[in-house]
């Protein structure tokens, strides 16, 4: 009892941080650009597949860590350039049909280039076995995933409270038009972003890519999860989707122990009752703008 | 521009003014109104052609004309009222399995069966509503999803036949089956003939039901609620029952949809009740023109009739999702915007094209 | 989070129907109206066409499965020059996706605009069920049930139209009770998918694993569509029992697998269950985590009668034949049988001449049983082990002529 | 430079305040926006509030009009307490505002901005509410032709409010809140960014408006403030420093100090 | 009054002597034409106000200088070169400052964190710059680390001027009014920076709703009504001109 409590704790952990890579995208980029990204699913699904055929091709899983990310982040930016930049400024509304459309049209690049079937991208050498530790026994690669992705957050977490381009966010997600003002391209600020939110997610894709399956819908799965986390910690807040991760990957986690078919109802009523207890997420800035 | 003030506008509707035609005016312009007659016509005669030549079309106009009906109820509250709801499914399906459940059990009799879906879909409507409608712009959207979602997951793993111990009551995710379509007094409507002019009939009713309400004096309020929310308060209007009430109309038809898709499949299956449903519908509504009534049936129709004729292209969900995209970077006023710009002045129209080309180089350019 | 939602996000059509493409177009153009159609809907003799109409999904966690399904029918026409009796056949292939809803509405299509003289599919369950209505009110094809393997099809829809050119989830895991009794332990946990089929699956092998005087001492239900399996392991685990018999399929199984794999699940028990666990489709992903597990199915690519098939379908497609497409294949065998008996492709012909047919298949012979028309074939316990190109599925034992319970239905 | 002739003291003290509030208090986290307030309204006056900005006399109008609840103490309307009442009830009570900031619909015509506000009285959730059309409600039409003349706008009735000019804007909001037939009136700088031609026209409707109707007025002009008072209110600091006509407003030091300061206005 | 008397006639040269030319520009908000061929100019050196009454097009003078709201005809020249149309940052980078309505500070960071982001865009760096910005605005060095969100009006003013100071050189310094809001002693304070900025050599066009503030300040005025620019003086000469005050400004 105590093992399996014990390991669905780190499962919520490992699912919490993996989740807020996916999640610090998608309310980054709505906090600058009032975007609501539908096709934020699609990237991590991207950076899964990519994952998947760089480590086959190659036979090497730290290639598919590093290249993915990258090659989703350069599709990012011709997303950004080409699709969202002519919308800026516009109701959101559009933005969400726009990225409606443009995951349809990923996922349907995916089945064309990837086919249906379930992949998984083979795990590093040196991250097979298993560790234990007192009572728990858990995978090596889960904990791998687990610390580095706490790491990475820990890193962006630190900069975007104390670097310049950290301080730039978050004034930007305040007041882009006075950002600009003050000398600074904004819309260089945005594209930058954008890239990175897609590379994170794409990173997530790579490390979850090894322990779930890589399939096409994968992306459309992680979409509305996302949405809660976002919703919850706030929309625009990087602190409040970390927050807002960790909880629903523990509430993923737990409820599993405890009544499976219930878990999903738990993450909706779970989003419900905070927005109507705090209208803006637990982060949300709007009481504070 | 800040995020909070997009949401404020988003709320107060004002940048979706200009997206909406004849805002400030009569919904549905008389010359609207002889096109929808118009094209009523055309369809009351053409439906027994195409039962005897090919009923699929049939098939195809009478889903058509749900997914029109479905989408009017979102104009309503959405592109009306301001209120964007991210929900819409849950009435749809509760009104669907509702019917499929009274059908099954109690009577095929449409007279009986499309009224309670209707209450059933107000009475989601009402429950959501009466939790959500304290919240504004993608706010309120979220919750709706919430709720809707909540719906989903209860239909889906059957909860209520397990709180109550029996075996199945929503049929978990096989969903309910061999569903009957409707008599009325002993009159079978189940052939495609028959059901088309039923749904045709219902779906016509509603859409005049709804552009009346949409220009009673109820309905000016909510197009007002939209403008300008906190004003309404301030002139002594109640706005959070306004949009309750309104929320709840809507619901009302999005259950009439339900009781009217349900049989006609002959399942009810929980798919009805996902949020993919309610972004689908979003979708036409942006597609066909917001706040217009007619562009969102344009909507469901194209959306519906891409899906059936890509679906011979092994690439199609590339094609759609491409159409979606030009769509919404060229014509953000959706076809039924394109549409009254071009007949009302052709060569603007062409300028607009011009202008929407130009900006978008320029700004890609930087 | 359920997959359901996934599934809808995007749909998509078999990338294996290309040359039909412009008969579609055509379609588009307006002359949907026209003759073609009206031909179609008359079916039956003086019809120089037999159209067949696939219901199966190209997107969503069954996207493979479908395709597998026309593949291997469409293999079957090119050895016979796409023609059944020296008629043309055209196949129309439409997503059903998972959706029920969807299901309805394409085979409602398939039969009266495109005339279908043969309904191929579904995958679902779900689907099947509800296409039921359609297919029994339309009356004007013959539903060759290439996956769905759920009983009440036979039980609630005890329909003339339908035959299994596949299997009945009875027949995937009734039959392994007696061997995992035999041969591993008396003691077993059951580990299934939380929906229809998987429940379906569990009910039968347990009734069938006390009956030989085994006992299920645990019973984990997760919900389709779970990424993460491990909060489930513990369970399993606790039970203690020999074995565990497992009912997932898709990425579940992939997940499934692997994730007890890295948990250690299976040092101390030994996994089986029904073939779809580790499938053809499966099995790259699983990669080693997936040997030595056993599971029962109609089919192994390894099978010896089964290699001209193997063989045949990589030429084709440069792919190891699934079972799926085994199915897939049967079935054009079964309806090209049944035209050229019956001489006719009426719909009361084509039944009549396939009723009790034996099928020259590629997993082994088998025949409809004349009461249900489920089929009656030998099921196959097979042991994942590690082959040249990775692990692949080896026969250890069949059980001959396996023959499941009518449940009350009797057609004719 | 006299106060308004038109209600005298006597009448005032005679009858029972129309508005009365008592420890007024509205906090917004740490900062004390509206401190202790007590003041009386009597009715049928044209009443002022000045202070400079920041003094509290929006978030005073925010309270009155239900906009928020007070933090603390009471606010009485024709003797009943309001505190924490619904905005629209406390405008069919009789307690209406117009705003600084031209605050209406902008695409909708000024003969329906004010039908709108018109119509609320005529409107609930009745049946006939739902079915009949809206330029039906008699009653509401009338009402809003007859105040489009008042303001002088009926030349302008079908145009939509955003295509009016800055002055008729002004004037369509002042409008609004005439059609709901208010007891008391809340005016927010009813002269602000005004030409002299204007402000007097202004001033003008200020007056004929007071013949039937109880006003609060927020103002800078000091002239106008003096001019049309029948009583001034003095804020600073979110307090209520002093409270009077316009001779002892003006003859006040503690007034004189903190916000005339040096200023013969 | 040969300066004004040369842009009355509405025909501008490229003088050396002017920083900033603004030459019949129109403005738009939407549909609406808001700016109507407003002309004028400010020289080196220079306090110049812009006056008028509320919604009259003065933030909008300001904004279409600024890149923010362009105008759709009309340029804007600064120092000769041509900058209509340019974007912000760019504009920015040409050395023109702008303190806006409202002060706008980033209410989520802290002071210190302001400036930092002011300096972001400059592309030396400025690290030694602070401490001159902190000696002149001392109240900012002792809340270094506290909010921007938290500080009064006066402080956050200082703030959004301090901020307008870092990043490229600033030459010309757009104030939006400074006075607003705040008490009568800090708009002393206020007025004391901008002198002291001035005699540093920053060219000032100031908008302010406070027109006897602005004229106090300033050595020229322009007048703005409805969108047009309906007087041009020395400022003392507007000041003292009591109908031209009452009629435009309606200060008596």
């Amino acid at each position: 009892m105590i093992e399996s409590i014990l390991r669905a704790t780190l499962l919520g952990l490992q699912l919490g941080v993996t989740f807020a890579l996916v999640a610090a995208g998608l309310t980054l980029i709505f906090g600058m650009m009032d975007v609501i990204n539908f096709a934020h699913g699609a990237l991590y699904m991207l950076g899964g597949y990519f994952g998947y055929t760089i480590a086959t091709q190659f036979g090497s899983f730290w290639a598919a860590l590093v290249l993915a990310p990258i090659i989703v982040g350069v599709l990012g930016a011709a997303m950004e350039k080409f699709t969202l930049r002519p919308l800026y400024g516009r109701n959101p509304l559009y933005h969400i049909l726009l990225t409606y459309g443009l995951a349809v049209m990923i996922q349907g690049v995916v089945l064309e280039v990837w086919g249906a079937s379930s992949q998984q991208i083979p795990r590093p050498g040196q991250f097979t076995g298993s560790i234990t530790v007192g009572p728990v026994t858990y995978p090596t690669y889960w904990l791998f995933v687990l610390v580095v992705s706490t790491v990475i957050l820990t890193v962006i977490w630190y900069a975007i409270e104390n670097s310049n381009l950290g301080i730039l966010m978050r004034a930007s997600a305040h007041d882009t038009e006075m950002v600009n003002a003050l000398g600074i391209d904004v819309s260089k600020v945005f594209t930058g972003v954008f890239v990175f939110g897609a590379a994170l997610a794409a990173l997530a894709g790579v490390l979850l890519g090894a322990t779930r399956s890589v399939n096409p819908g994968m992306g459309a799965g992680i979409i509305i999860e996302a949405f809660v986390i976002v919703v919850i910690g706030g929309l625009g807040s990087f602190k409040g989707a970390v927050y807002a991760a960790l909880l629903i990957g523990l509430v993923t986690a737990y409820g599993a122990l405890v009544a499976p078919t219930l878990t999903e109802l738990f993450l909706f009523v779970l989003m419900a009752v905070v927005l109507l207890v705090r209208p803006s997420g637990l982060f949300g800035a709007t009481e504070a703008a | 521009m800040k995020a909070s003030e997009y949401l404020e506008e988003l709320a107060d509707g004002t940048v979706l003014d200009r997206a909406a035609a004849g805002s400030g005016s009569e919904v549905l312009s008389s010359s609207q109104r002889v096109g929808v007659v118009i094209i009523a016509a055309v369809l009351v005669v053409f439906a027994p052609i195409a039962d005897a030549t090919s009923p699929f079309w049939l098939n195809i106009l009478t889903r058509i004309l749900i997914f029109g009906l479905l989408a009017v109820s979102l104009d309503f509250i959405f592109g009306y009222a301001g209120l964007l709801s991210f929900g819409h499914a849950a009435m749809y399906g509760t009104g669907g399995y509702a019917a499929a459940w009274l059908i099954s059990e109690v009577t095929t009799n449409a007279l009986v069966v499309l009224p309670l879906s209707i209450v059933v879909g107000c009475g989601v409507a009402a429950f959501i509503g009466w939790f959500s409608v304290r919240a504004r712009g993608i706010y309120f959207a979220m919750l709706t999803l919430a709720f809707a979602q909540v719906f989903y997951v209860v239909i889906l793993t059957d909860l209520p036949a397990q709180v109550l111990g029996v075996e199945t009551i929503t049929g978990a995710d096989d969903g309910l089956f061999g569903i009957a379509r409707y008599g009325v007094f002993g009159i079978e409507l189940g052939g495609g003939l028959p059901y088309f002019y039923l749904t045709f009939g219902l779906v016509l009713a509603s859409f005049a039901v709804l552009v009346r309400v949409a220009n009673s004096p109820f309905g000016r309020v909510l197009q007002a609620i939209r403008e300008n929310e906190d004003r309404v308060e301030f002139i002594g209007y109640n706005v959070q029952r306004y949009k309750l009430i309104a929320f709840t109309i809507s619901g009302g038809f999005a259950g009439l949809a339900g009781g009217l898709y349900v049989p006609f499949q002959s399942v009810a299956s929980p798919g009805l009740l996902n949020w993919t449903v309610s972004g689908e519908l979003i979708v036409m509504l942006l597609l066909g023109g917001l706040g217009t009534f007619w562009g969102p049936i344009l909507g469901a129709g194209v959306v519906i009739f891409l899906e059936e004729q890509l679906a011979g292209f092994a690439t199609w969900e590339i094609i759609l999702g491409t159409v979606f995209v030009v769509v919404v970077i060229f014509a953000p006023r959706g076809i039924a915007g394109s549409l009254e710009t071009l007949a009302s002045d052709p060569r603007a129209a062409v300028e607009r094209t011009k202008e929407a080309l130009s900006s978008y180089r320029e700004s890609i350019k930087r | 989070m359920s997959n359901d939602g996934s599934q809808q996000l995007g749909r998509r059509q078999s990338n294996s129907d290309r040359q039909h493409l412009s008969r579609r177009g055509y379609l588009a153009a307006g002359a949907a109206l026209g003759s073609a159609a009206i031909a179609g809907c008359l079916g039956g003799d003086g019809d120089e066409t037999l159209t067949v109409g696939m219901a199966v999904p190209t997107t969503g966690v069954y996207a493979l499965l479908g395709e597998s399904i026309t593949n291997g029918f469409e293999l079957f026409l090119e050895e016979n020059d796409g023609e059944i009796n020296g008629q043309e056949v055209e196949i129309v292939s439409r997503d059903t996706e998972a959706d029920t809803s969807r299901g309805v509405s394409i085979t409602r299509e398939l039969i009266t605009s495109e005339g279908a003289d043969a309904i191929v599919g579904p995958v679902s369950s779900a689907v099947a069920i509800a296409m039921m209505e359609t297919i029994e009110s339309e009356g004007s094809a013959v539903w060759l049930n290439a996956n769905a393997g759920d009983y009440r099809v036979t039980r609630d829809g005890c329909m003339r139209y339908h035959f299994r050119t596949s299997f009945n989830d009875w027949q995937t895991s009734a039959p392994l009770a007696q061997w995992v009794y035999d041969n591993i332990g008396e003691t077993v946990c059951i580990a299934n998918a939380d929906y229809a089929f998987g429940n379906n699956s569990r009910e039968f092998f347990r009734e069938a694993f006390e009956e030989v005087g085994g006992e299920v001492v645990e019973e984990v239900g997760v919900p389709l569509g779970t990424d993460d399996f491990s909060p489930y392991f513990d369970d399993i685990e606790s039970s203690g029992a020999d074995a565990i018999y497992s009912f997932f399929a898709g990425s579940d199984a992939v997940n499934y697998i692997s994730q007890g794999d890295d948990f250690g699940l299976f040092d101390e028990m030994v996994q089986t269950g029904s073939g779809f666990l580790l499938s053809e489709d499966t099995l790259p992903a699983q990669g080693s985590a997936a040997v030595g597990k056993y599971s029962l199915l109609h089919y192994a690519s390894t099978a010896e009668q089964t290699q001209d098939f193997v063989a045949a379908y990589r030429d084709a497609y440069d792919e190891t034949a699934n079972v799926y497409a085994a199915q897939g294949y049967d079935s054009a065998q079964a309806f090209a049988a049944a035209i050229e008996d019956g001489g006719s492709s009426d719909i009361d012909d084509i039944i009549d001449a396939m009723r009790g047919m034996e099928i020259d298949s590629p997993r082994g012979n088998f025949r409809f049983n004349e009461d249900t028309n489920d089929p009656i074939q030998d099921m196959h316990v097979r042991e994942v082990v590690d082959g040249d190109d990775g692990p692949e599925n080896q026969v250890v034992e069949t059980i001959e002529n396996v023959e499941s319970p009518t449940w009350d239905c009797s057609i004719y | 430079m006299s106060a308004h002739t038109n209600h005298s003291t006597t009448e005032q003290t005679s009858r029972q305040p129309i508005l009365e509030t008592e420890g007024l208090t509205k906090k917004f986290g740490t900062l004390t926006a509206v401190n202790n307030v007590s003041l009386t309204v009597s009715p049928d006056t044209i009443s002022s509030i000045i202070g400079p900005n920041g003094a509290g006399k929006t978030t005073l109008f925010n309270l009155f009009t239900g906009a928020f609840g007070p933090t603390r103490g009471e606010i009485r309307f024709k003797g009943k307490d309001i505190a924490g009442t619904s905005p629209h009830s406390i405008v069919r009570q009789g307690i209406v505002r117009s705003y600084q900031i031209t605050n209406f619909f902008d695409e909708l015509t000024a003969l329906e901005n004010i039908r709108l506000a018109a119509q609320a009285p005529y409107t609930g959730f009745r049946a006939r509410d739902f079915t009949k059309h809206y330029t039906a409600v008699d009653q509401a039409m009338e009402d809003a032709h007859r105040i489009l003349e008042r303001i002088e706008l009926d030349h302008v009735a079908e145009q939509t409010a955003s295509s009016l000019s800055y002055g008729q804007r002004r004037h369509l909001e002042i409008g609004i809140s005439l059609a709901s037939d208010p007891d008391l009136l809340l005016m927010d700088e009813p002269t602000a960014g005004m030409s002299p031609e204007e402000t007097n026209e202004a001033v003008e409707l200020v007056e004929e408006i007071a013949a039937d109707t109880t006003l609060i007025i927020i103002e800078h002009d000091m002239e106008i403030v003096m001019d049309i008072s029948d009583q001034i209110n003095v804020m600073n600091d979110g307090e209520l420093l002093a409270s009077g006509t316009a001779d002892e407003i003006r003859n006040d030091e503690r007034v004189q100090k903190a916000y005339l300061g040096t200023g013969d206005e | 009054m040969s300066r004004s008397n040369t842009e009355a006639d509405g025909n501008h040269s490229v003088d050396s002597d002017h920083r900033l030319i603004i030459d019949g520009i129109n403005t738009f908000y939407g549909d609406s034409h808001v700016l109507f061929d407003v002309s004028l100019s400010v020289d080196d050196g220079e306090i110049v106000a812009l006056v008028g009454r509320n919604g009259v097009g003065k933030t909008t003078t300001i904004r279409s200088i600024m890149g923010l709201t362009p105008p759709r005809s009309g340029t804007i020249r600064k120092d000769g070169d041509e900058i209509t149309g340019l974007e912000p940052h760019k504009i920015r980078a040409r050395g023109i400052s702008w303190v806006p309505e409202e002060r706008r500070v980033f209410g989520g960071l802290t002071v210190h964190e302001n400036l930092r982001l002011a300096a972001h865009s400059a592309s030396e760096d400025q690290s030694d710059r602070f401490e001159a910005i902190y000696e002149r605005f001392e109240r900012l060095d002792e809340r270094r680390k506290q909010k921007a969100g938290t500080l009064s009006g006066g402080e956050q003013q200082m703030l959004a001027i301090a901020r307008s100071l870092l990043g490229p050189e600033t030459d010309v310094l757009l104030l939006d009014e400074p006075s607003e809001g705040l008490a009568p002693q800090i708009v002393e304070d206020v007025k004391d920076i901008i002198r002291e900025l001035n005699d540093d050599g920053v060219t000032i066009l100031l908008v302010e709703q406070n027109a006897e503030m602005a004229l106090g300040l300033a050595e020229r005025a322009y007048v703005l009504e409805k969108g047009r620019v309906v007087h041009r003086s020395d400022a003392n000469e507007l000041l003292t001109d009591r109908s031209a005050m009452e009629e435009y400004l309606g200060v008596h």
